[in-house]
């Protein structure tokens, strides 16, 4: 091995023109890699990005105004999520209870007359899910409505907005809030509830 | 040296890099055999993954079997690329010289094998396995659990794989410039990069050689402390009598010692055979390693006698029952004395005559031989402690590997395999700037009572 | 641990009577049946890979025709000082306020390292799948979570039904009953011959406390696997066999 | 969320990782909105086995999660078998049958189609009508203490035909002896918890025989009560789990515990220990010579030690308050009536029947119109018209005699000679799958009943069942899915025009049933109106009465002067042939549950397997390891076991069982069953001897002597316990620890 081996050369022009544009298709591969990443990562961790309608509600096969049902005819959230003051789930009200109203109520509206060709047939309507844990968390509403209820000393339709948002005036149902771990994490933390994993783990 | 051959630069260069610059015919099938091997493990995996740890032979209470017996394995040889290098190189041993690369990248890539199987192959399910290898974690405020000794065990060896990287990069640099200077075209750019501007002059030479003292230094404790994280997963496991003991750390480094070097002279033999490079490694590199390999493999044989009496001592009966098993019980009796013959009786006698350390042939078996012996003995500590006659006789248990495990383990030997080859095809497997600078101290020798020994140069 | 011991609210724990066991496996059943533990399959106790989180273990005693076959229920020990706690990289399993040695699922990454270090051997993998026909699974209990393959599980004593119960509690304004037949885990509440019993340590006034109390000290209740020093919270009560030769007690 | 999914379902895909495993980590694929409703307890009966247990299911959004004992019910107290709990899945067993099916194949080539309930009960009754003579109809049913046993007993009393009651393991030795010793039509009630010296002969007690839960209970009771722990000797042919639990396990020679337990009475005699009224009584005023059974003279044939049986004799008499039962397989021997006659006057010598600790009466039902009926041995009777063609229907409900009647008695190929059978069944069982028409029956869990159990606890009590689910296949509309027995029963009898003499619908019957316990005004539940009744009955699971305890002590009679006979054996073997009850299969009844094909038997550890029991040096001497495939051949066999075949099993080399006899489990080796049970193992009822009591004509099923030889094949036996070959012991008492006394 001689010193003095390496001779390094100028580049000429045209391989500077190359290396350019050479790099700036590295650098918009490298853009697009990162957005994707980003994307995917940010979905990872809490809500998709609000790009492209991914932070949109899912279409209903009904679509159910919450918006007319509660801000206009002021319908608690307990009227029709009946369980939600007594047990895990806040449960989905079956199509009879829809029908109560309905049987009268909203005729000539297009999507009270597909609710009651739903309830002629006597089927159930197949209600997309937009809020979900994964199956190895099991939470439980009545414990959360009647521990905010108690602490702020108001009605437990009250304390649905803590981790639904206001979906009174949704015309649409979203994902108001991650709902990751680490949000229901923070949250326990903050109100001095158990943070053991055996609180929602089993 | 004795006998050696007094070489040029340029013959150096010519014999070292004859089959970098060149291919030799059996090169290619021998590359591809391994890597079907490989993939064929690959192709197990891949079955494992989709149908579950249920494929492999474990069971209740034999929860670790292969992978792990695979795994302290190949992190026992990877302890001989800085058993060679460092601490050669700290000791100033002249003998290492040529075989510092071939023992560091056998390091590299023992340790990656090694990490195939532990972390990634042996979980029941890999695709969480982040969760235990790097503490993302951070929201949740669920950290690893530090202390466990699989906590440490992957950042004990990704710092050494790290170290030994760089060891192979450092030591690589000169080489590479000599291969830039020797091709063109394409594989000259990218030999350019790779020597990152390497141009031979002395602040560079300076730079490398402190680089390398500093690693060394700085690697011994990553040396100790890997294979001593490696046995606390065992010797911290109150449940398995046979592994609960205080004397498991040394004994593990000094058993992985005692593969690892035996490793390094297998694969020196293997390097003459293909490369026909006698004229750099001759038998007195064989020599030395033999002596080596006398000292290590006794203190290891000490620390296995130790590890006998502290069990012994206590005449407990799990204790008792283990060694039972062991010892008196069917098949694990056979694989016991093949161990004990194959770890030590058999070499350890053969390396007390010159002729044999000085014989390509029988170093060849004899270092083979010590590696088949070291599996077992990690076989019948892991194997064994599990499936030892416990106080729960009604869930005592016993283990057949099946066939996709036996494949992923021949697979990573594959691995290593194919990754020397290809690293040989690539970078020249013996350091050629080692050799000359060896050359250029001349071959020292100095007396030590009657013998005179091969010594050391200043760097 | 000792200062987590003092500052805990509760401490579950279960009292075996040996004497009473029969061996009838009425327990095993029940539990299987509560925890969503998979149907252990012919291949899977050829493979010894079948699922119990409480078994019953049969050993023998001399020869025929003095033979005697014993009968134990084992369970996890749910151990103040758990080997198997420390050795999970990942914190699936940890020690609770309650003293409930909890495995976490989701947080599992199956590294099997705590069924080695188990040494009741008290800790199960999945190492298949877990399969149902579609129709039995609508017998699986929604409070438990199925778990998939991969997954290291054991039991819980029921944690669903304590969850449950402390939350009914809760909610209502009541205190946890230490009698409550919803409290106790699903094993306890099969035994015909009332072999174990369920309730709370810390509560001095429970039946498994005053068990405890009595018959630790002096009387028939001895904790598995002592010497090793897990410090459990389950006691088993000695068999009575009063053809047995008095064994001198060797007490460290 | 849905990106991150996709990302990783993407990478994942390439490797295989099933896509949900990422999402949910879970197989559980019911909406998660069914599933975390509220959930109810409700109280029933299980039917899983004859022992009458009450139950409260768990139902969340009307599907049954979980079965746990009834603390109210009296029989079991809370407590429940290991049967119980597999209740659930009988109930979604994916292999149920959901509509009546009719045969188009061969007869039992397993070809069906599917047809409306109005079709099938057309069917019946065309069947029915065009009898020649009503008594060309048979039904066959287990034993059913209850209104729906109540409605089959009418239909077949009204349309005149024969109506047998089946049971595998007959215990109509044990009755017909509690009936000559005690005068009782009701099995007494056993008070274990109160009693402080146990002599049991034969009875797997706690585990299968009769009513194991309650025994159960009574047997915690009896070892850490509060009262002195109580001592139990078990005296069998084989190392049952009840006698496991014994303090001692004494082995006899088979069939000799008569002999036995007339040789513990002789020494209660001579040394005049026993109960001066009560010796002369059985002796008949000593005309009947006990010295020809004087522990000396029969200690050979017994195969027990003189001083041994006077131990035993000493220590019954001498403990305060002493129980014998026997029952299993020591009434299942040619001399069987007569092994139970003897034992159970034990009872009299030392003065425990009809007192706290001792043998206690059943009162009858409140409900007269329960049949009482026990099982009935005319098998054979019932084959010869089969084959000479008198049978001209043959109904079965939830009997199974194709698959239990030994095979030498040819049951299954008589039925060629059938010309309609049909059958009431959940599932493709043997004798269903031979069927012309299979009408699906309800399970348990979504049918009405009332059950007067047997044996009782002592007092007036029944049983409620009531629906806790709707029935699961509702969803397939009315003319197909499953109707309950009675119901169909009372439609079939409606389509013939035939007055049964009841309610017009089951609902109304029980209800009537209830009107009866309602006006009686007393017992466990009382109420003004008898809506108010109605509701606690089902609330609580039954109505009882604590006060309504059975009647008179009866007087001692004469022990029948041949009692003390040997027993007889048949067979072409050396070694005594006994079979048992299955802890969790029973006599194959819940064969089809994977739950309990999957539980372990409490001795032997094993599974889903049939299994032979031989003794551990006698295996030895033979060669033979566990899960050796050995053939057990008897020379008897049916048209379907060649007597040469033989069963296969695996050996279990046991070291409890004595060298000439080997034990084998039922339950297995279904031809039908579903996918659980098909196929698998041997059924060992297949190569009995025909053997029968002398008396009573029961089946004589533990007197057959068979022959073991290894086949060379060799099946890992599935089982709990270790797979390696040293037996599990506990030599430092590590594990279970022992003590001597009691503290």
């Amino acid at each position: 091995m001689l010193p003095g081996d390496f001779q390094p050369s100028r580049p000429t022009n045209k391989q500077l023109i190359k290396w350019g544009i050479l790099s700036l298709v590295s650098l918009f591969f490298v853009a697009v890699v990162v957005g994707v990443l980003m994307f995917v990562i940010s979905a990872w961790l809490g809500k998709p990005l609000s790009v492209f309608g991914y932070d949109e509600g899912p279409d209903q096969p009904i679509a159910f105004p919450h918006t007319r049902h509660v801000q206009e005819l002021g319908l608690d959230c307990t009227f029709c999520h009946r369980n939600v003051e007594t047990g895990a789930a806040a449960t989905i009200p079956p199509v009879g209870l829809c029908m109560t109203c309905h049987a009268v109520a909203g005729d000539g509206l297009a999507e009270v007359e597909k609710l009651r060709e739903v309830a002629a047939a006597g089927e159930a309507i197949d209600w997309v899910r937009v809020h979900r844990v994964p199956d190895f968390v099991r939470f439980n509403h009545s414990a959360h409505i009647i521990f905010f209820s108690e602490q702020d000393n108001i009605l437990s339709s009250e304390v649905c907005a803590v981790c639904h948002g206001d979906v009174g005036s949704m015309v649409k149902v979203e994902q108001a809030r991650y709902l990751k771990m680490a949000d229901c994490v923070n949250c326990h933390r903050d109100n001095n509830a158990p943070t053991d994993c055996v609180t929602c783990h089993y | 040296m004795q006998e050696h051959v007094q070489l040029n630069s340029k013959e150096v260069n010519d014999i070292l890099l004859k089959d970098v610059l060149g291919m030799p015919k059996w090169w290619l099938p021998a590359v591809l055999f391994f890597l079907v091997v490989f993939l064929a493990g690959g192709a197990a995996f891949g079955y494992m993954l989709n149908k579950g740890v249920g494929v492999t032979g474990l069971n209740r209470p034999v929860m670790w079997g292969f992978f792990m017996v695979n795994f302290v394995f190949w992190i026992g040889i990877s302890h001989a690329g800085i058993m060679i290098s460092a601490i050669l190189r700290l000791t100033q041993a002249e003998w290492r010289r040529p075989l510092t690369r071939a023992a560091e990248v056998l390091t590299v890539f023992s340790l990656t094998s090694a990490l195939m199987a532990a972390p990634l192959v042996h979980v029941g399910r890999p695709w969480r396995a982040a969760l235990w290898v790097f503490p993302y974690d951070f929201e949740r405020g669920v950290w690893p659990n530090v202390r466990s000794a699989f906590v440490w065990d992957p950042s004990a060896v990704m710092t050494y794989l790290t170290a030994s990287t760089l060891f192979v990069i450092i030591a690589l640099l000169p080489d590479l410039a000599i291969i830039r200077d020797r091709t063109t075209g394409t594989a000259h750019k990218v030999y350019s990069l790779l020597c990152l501007g390497w141009r031979g002059t002395p602040r560079q030479w300076k730079l490398q050689a402190v680089a390398g003292i500093l690693l060394s230094a700085l690697v011994l404790p990553v040396f100790v402390s890997v294979h001593s994280i490696v046995s606390w997963d065992f010797a911290v496991q109150v449940g398995v009598e046979g592994w609960h003991s205080t004397i498991f750390a040394p004994y593990f480094i000094i058993g992985a010692i005692h593969s690892g070097v035996s490793a390094v002279a297998t694969v020196m033999v293997l390097m003459v055979w293909l490369y026909k490079w006698q004229k750099i490694l001759t038998p007195d590199h064989l020599d030395a390693i033999g002596r080596l390999l006398i000292i290590v493999a006794t203190i290891w044989f000490f620390a296995f006698f130790l590890e006998w009496v502290f069990a012994l001592y206590t005449l407990e009966d799990p204790e008792l029952a283990l060694r039972e098993l062991q010892v008196f019980k069917h098949p694990w009796m056979a694989l016991f004395i093949v161990f004990l013959i194959t770890a030590y009786f058999f070499p350890v006698p053969m390396w007390m005559f010159k002729k044999v350390r000085r014989n390509m042939f029988w170093m060849f078996v004899t270092t083979i031989s010590v590696n088949i012996g070291m599996w077992l003995e990690r076989f019948l500590i892991i194997v064994l402690g599990l499936a030892r006659r416990q106080a729960f006789t009604f869930d005592w248990g016993t283990y057949h590997p099946s066939m996709i495990e036996i494949l992923m383990v021949i697979a990573t030997f594959a691995w290593v395999m194919f990754g020397m080859l290809v690293f040989a095809k690539v970078f020249p497997l013996i350091p050629l700037f080692d050799i000359k600078e060896g050359m250029v101290g001349g071959p020292h020798k100095i007396k030590i009572g009657r013998k005179e020994i091969p010594a050391s140069i200043h760097e | 641990m000792a200062e987590l011991k003092q500052t805990q609210q509760r401490q579950w724990g279960m009292v075996i009577d040996l004497d009473k066991c029969t061996g009838c496996q009425a327990c095993v059943v029940a539990c299987q049946s509560e925890n969503n533990i998979p149907i252990n399959e012919e291949a899977h106790y050829n493979q010894r890979r079948a699922i119990q989180w409480i078994r019953v273990e049969r050993y023998w005693e001399g020869e025929f025709p003095d033979i005697k076959a014993r009968f134990m229920p084992v369970l996890c020990q749910h151990c103040d000082n758990a080997p198997c706690e420390p050795v999970c990289p990942v914190y699936a399993t940890y020690h609770n306020t309650e003293g409930l040695n909890v495995q976490v699922y989701n947080r599992c990454v199956g590294t099997r390292f705590c069924a080695n270090n188990c040494p009741y051997h008290a800790r199960f993998f999945n190492f298949w799948e877990p399969a149902w026909p579609n129709s039995l699974k609508n017998q699986l209990n929604p409070d438990v979570t199925v778990r998939s393959r991969g997954i290291m599980e054991k039991c819980t004593f029921c944690v669903q039904r304590i969850a449950r119960v402390k939350r009914k509690a809760k909610n209502e304004g009541e205190t946890v009953n230490d009698g409550d037949r919803a409290l106790s885990p699903a094993c306890v509440n099969a035994c015909p011959t009332e072999t174990l019993f369920f309730g709370d340590f810390k509560d001095p006034n429970s039946t498994v406390a005053k068990m405890k109390d009595k018959e630790t000290h002096g009387g028939r209740g001895y904790h598995l696997l002592e010497e090793i020093g897990t410090d459990t919270n389950v006691v088993y009560l000695k068999k009575v066999d009063k053809h047995a030769e008095a064994k001198e007690e060797v007490h460290a | 969320m849905a990106g991150g999914g996709a990302g990783a379902a993407v990478l994942f895909q390439a490797c295989g990782v099933p896509e949900h495993e990422l999402f949910v980590e879970s197989s559980n694929e019911i909406p998660e909105d069914l599933v975390s409703g509220l959930d109810n307890w409700y109280a029933t009966i299980c039917r899983q086995c004859s022992s009458t247990e009450g139950i409260v299911v768990r139902v969340m959004e009307g599907r049954a999660k979980k079965i746990e004992g009834n603390v109210d019910f009296p029989i079991n107290e809370g407590a429940h078998s290991v049967r119980c709990d597999a209740g659930v899945q009988a109930l979604y067993h994916p292999d149920r049958i959901a509509a009546p099916l009719v045969r188009v194949g061969e007869r039992g080539s397993g070809r069906w189609e599917e047809i409306s309930w109005t079709d099938a009960m057309e069917r019946v009754a065309l069947q029915l009508r065009n009898l020649s003579n009503a008594n060309r109809a048979v039904m066959v049913t287990p034993p059913m203490r209850s209104y729906s046993g109540l409605v089959a007993d009418r239909f077949m009393a009204r349309f005149g035909g024969q109506y047998l009651r089946y049971e595998p393991l007959e215990t109509t030795n044990v009755r017909r002896a509690v009936k000559q010793v005690f005068g009782q039509d009701r099995m007494p009630d056993f008070d274990l918890g109160n009693s402080s010296f146990v002599l049991s002969f034969g009875a797997d007690f706690l585990n299968t025989w009769m009513s194991p839960v309650r025994y159960g209970r009574g047997y915690g009771r009896f070892r850490q009560g509060d009262r002195e722990r109580g001592t139990m000797i078990h005296v069998d042919s084989r190392f049952s789990m009840t006698g496991a639990n014994a303090d001692e396990i004494v082995f006899i020679k088979p069939g000799q515990e008569g002999i036995l337990a007339l040789s513990i009475a002789s020494v209660i005699i001579d040394e005049g220990l026993g109960n001066a009224s009560a010796v002369s009584a059985l002796t008949n005023g000593g005309r009947i010579d006990m010295s020809r059974f004087a522990p000396d003279r029969v200690a050979s044939a017994v195969g027990v030690d003189a001083a041994r049986i006077r131990d035993i004799a000493h220590q019954f008499a001498e403990h305060g308050t002493a129980l014998a039962i026997g029952g299993g397989s020591a009434a299942a021997h040619t001399n069987g009536y007569f092994n139970m006659v003897a034992i159970y006057s034990l009872n009299y010598l030392v003065g425990s029947v009809g007192r706290e600790g001792g043998v206690n009466f059943n009162p009858a039902s409140p409900l007269k119109d329960i049949p009482t009926g026990a099982s009935f041995s005319q098998w054979r009777q019932l084959v010869t018209r089969m084959r000479s063609r008198e049978v001209g229907v043959l109904m079965v409900k939830g009997a199974d005699p194709m698959y239990a009647l030994p095979g030498s008695i040819g049951f299954r190929e008589a039925s060629f000679d059938v010309p309609f059978i049909f059958s009431f069944s959940n599932s493709l069982d043997d004798t269903t799958a031979m069927a012309d028409l299979v009408l699906p029956e309800h399970n348990y869990l979504e049918d009405w009943d009332i059950v007067d159990p047997d044996p009782g606890p002592g007092y007036q009590s029944v049983g409620f069942q009531q629906p806790v689910v709707r029935p699961f296949f509702e969803s397939r509309g009315q003319h197909l899915g499953t109707k309950g027995f009675a119901d169909a029963l009372m439609g079939i009898a409606g389509e013939l025009e035939l007055d049964l003499g009841l309610p017009s619908t089951f609902r109304e019957l029980l209800q009537d049933g209830a009107r009866t316990l309602f006006n009686l005004n007393r017992g466990s539940v009382r109420a003004s109106d008898f809506r108010a009744f109605w509701n606690g009955a089902l609330q609580r699971g039954g109505w009882w009465d604590t006060g309504a305890r059975g009647g008179n002590r009866p007087t001692p009679p004469a022990l029948p002067a041949n009692v003390g006979q040997a027993p007889s054996f048949d067979g072409n073997g050396t070694f005594n042939l006994i079979p048992f009850a299955s802890t969790s299969l029973m006599e194959g009844q819940t064969a089809d549950l994977p739950w309990l094909q999957a539980t372990p038997d409490p001795v032997s550890t094993a599974t889903w397997r049939t299994w032979v029991e031989i003794n551990i040096k006698v295996a030895d001497d033979m060669d033979i390891r566990e899960g050796d495939v050995v053939r057990i051949t008897s020379g008897f066999g049916g048209p379907d076991v060649e007597p040469g075949e033989g069963v296969l099993a695996l050996a279990y080399p046991h070291p409890g069982v004595p060298p000439d006899v080997v034990c084998v489990p039922l339950g297995q080796g279904r031809r039908g069953s579903g996918r659980y049970a098909k196929g698998r193992g041997g059924n060992i009822m297949s190569i009995l001897s025909p053997g029968a009591d002398r008396e009573t004509g029961a089946l004589a099923w533990a007197s057959t002597r068979v022959r073991i030889e290894k086949t060379g094949d060799w099946v890992r036996l599935p089982k709990a316990e270790n797979t390696n070959p040293d037996l599990a012991t506990d030599e430092g008492q590590h594990i279970v620890k022992i003590t001597p006394k009691d503290s």
